[in-house]
């Protein structure tokens, strides 16, 4: 087959480097305490190989898994100095191999359950006979809607208009409304209360940021005394 | 099997978001006839009768429907009255452009909506949403937005850092090739 | 009193588009206390019991909530054009990883299943079965995911520690390699 012109997605096969390895454990039907990690390996391999010449597009997780497996066999063939401490190589893969089958199990679990809108149903009583207001699409919103509400907006707008997202943009915007909560109390505030409570450098900045965008935005003056030099944030 | 045929109706009785008619029962329980059913349908109206719960069976509009009583309005109001976290379409678009944005003036919301948000803006003020932080000294001195701490209880955030950004919620197009694999589980 | 307290939560129990739990309930009827509501609860418990009709009250995410019996799901697909969920393995798996290990990052999620998870947990955030909780304070601060009320509603549980326990692999007594104990491995 010409290369580019036959591709197959992995993924109708083998989900991830975990899957193959479970298909390969009950192909030889062997026990997961007890990998033979040779036969395991070369096996896993042929299979990457094979991938490879069929065009199967595949993901690098499966190379990163097949490190993984060389490893282990390369560690199984230098005998252990003192063997009794030492841990079995093979648990390296066996314990994310039991946790990934336990989930598998689990999820098998749930499918089995009485699943809502489909083996069960709740009551489905027309709201409209009790609410006098109608509501024109009303969306229960959580955090996830207002990401998505937000990311569709993003995609509309060109993108010289798109705004920069940095951990620290959001600092300062977070200290801003830190700093008004603080004003809208107690009316005034020392620079050195606003700063005394920050930890990290960073944050300091931040609050400095907060404070000089605030100021040009007129929404606080500040007043520093001459006697004792305490300076004082006022809300506007 | 007529109890059966009773409970089956009592379940799409439960479950139909209309009264529901002889006929339609007919046309899917079809190895029920029409005296079977009205027969099914005659206890179930003695089962929900006035006076043996919070709820009854009533004849409307030609089928059966299960109501509540009338007396207990009061309560049923209070239970369906709408909350905090329910918002049209267009409030929740403003409102998470202020939230990423902050603070912001009115025109860079319409600037990138597209549209007038003097109502949708009045209506998360309202709601404690949003709020005025002051106002920018340019001319027209215009109101500044910025959300407010009810915003972070009603998301369920510490602060505002812990808004995540559209980035992280973007969906890797190389990722595990969901869509590929969409075949229906529970089948 | 008593039995018009019962009378009005099964109306409420009637109309409500979510379980009710006690709380909400005690909200609603503001003159009645909790131990009141629990024995009402109790005794629609009875009266809903399985096999009385064609529907039951059973306790799920922490409230109580009207649902039609699995077997008369048939006629009731019939009547209404159902809206499975339907969910791939990937979304189940990753469903799993969440629901057994909360709260996870999507490194621990992606570290079980081997493979990238960006797409799944989109998916899983969008049909409200898994929520952000916040964010990790490690560097990065990568965010964290939990199961959301709604995951509990559609798998019919009455809350996490409901969640059927997975099968583990047993040890081979002849096994010679040493006991793996099943410690949690993300934590």
């Amino acid at each position: 087959m010409a290369n580019g012109f036959y591709q197959v997605k992995l993924s109708h096969v083998f989900e991830g480097p975990m899957d193959l390895l479970v298909h390969l454990i009950n192909k030889n039907e062997v026990d997961i305490y007890d990998i033979p990690i040779a036969q395991i390996t070369d096996q896993y391999l042929e299979y990457i190989d094979l991938m490879k010449s069929m065009n199967i597009d595949f993901a690098g997780d499966f190379i990163i898994m097949a490190a993984t497996l060389t490893h282990i066999k390369s560690k199984m063939l230098i005998p252990s100095i003192n063997d009794k401490e030492d841990e079995d190589p093979r648990l390296e893969i066996a314990r994310p191999l039991l946790e990934y089958l336990r989930m598998k199990s689990a999820a098998e679990l749930l499918v089995e359950r009485n699943i809502l809108g489909q083996d069960t149903f709740a009551g489905n009583i027309n709201k409209k006979d009790y609410i006098i207001k109608p509501e024109d699409e009303i969306i229960d919103v959580g955090l996830f809607e207002l990401i998505d509400a937000f990311q569709k907006i993003l995609k509309n707008i060109p993108v010289d208009y798109r705004l920069d997202f940095t951990g620290e943009k959001i600092s300062v915007k977070d200290k801003i409304s830190e700093i008004i909560s603080i004003l809208e109390v107690k009316g005034s505030v020392t620079f050195f209360e606003l700063f005394s409570a920050n930890v990290g450098k960073s944050e300091i900045v931040a609050t400095f940021l907060a404070i000089l965008e605030i100021v040009k935005l007129d929404i606080v003056r500040i007043v520093q005394y001459a006697q004792t030099g305490i300076i004082r944030l006022f809300y506007l | 099997m007529t109890k059966d045929l009773t409970n089956i109706i009592e379940s799409l009785l439960l479950v139909a978001d209309a009264p529901l008619s002889v006929e339609r029962i007919k046309k899917i329980i079809t190895s029920a006839d029409t005296a079977e059913i009205k027969d099914a349908l005659e206890e179930l109206l003695r089962k929900y009768g006035e006076g043996k719960g919070g709820f009854v069976l009533r004849e409307i509009a030609g089928g059966y429907q299960f109501r509540t009583l009338p007396e207990y309005m009061e309560w049923i109001k209070r239970l369906i009255q709408p909350n905090p976290l329910r918002l049209s379409r267009p409030a929740l678009e403003t409102l998470s452009i202020i939230a990423y944005n902050q603070p912001v003036i009115r025109s860079d919301i319409e600037h990138i909506r597209g549209v007038d948000s003097g109502g949708v803006l009045r209506m998360l003020l309202e709601r404690k949403l949003v709020k005025v932080l002051g106002r920018k000294e340019i001319p027209g001195r215009p109101l500044i937005y910025i959300t407010t701490k009810h915003f972070l209880e009603v998301f369920d955030l510490k602060n505002l850092k812990d808004l995540p950004t559209p980035k992280e919620m973007e969906a890797q197009p190389d990722s595990s090739s969901e869509k590929i694999t969409q075949k229906p589980l529970f089948e």
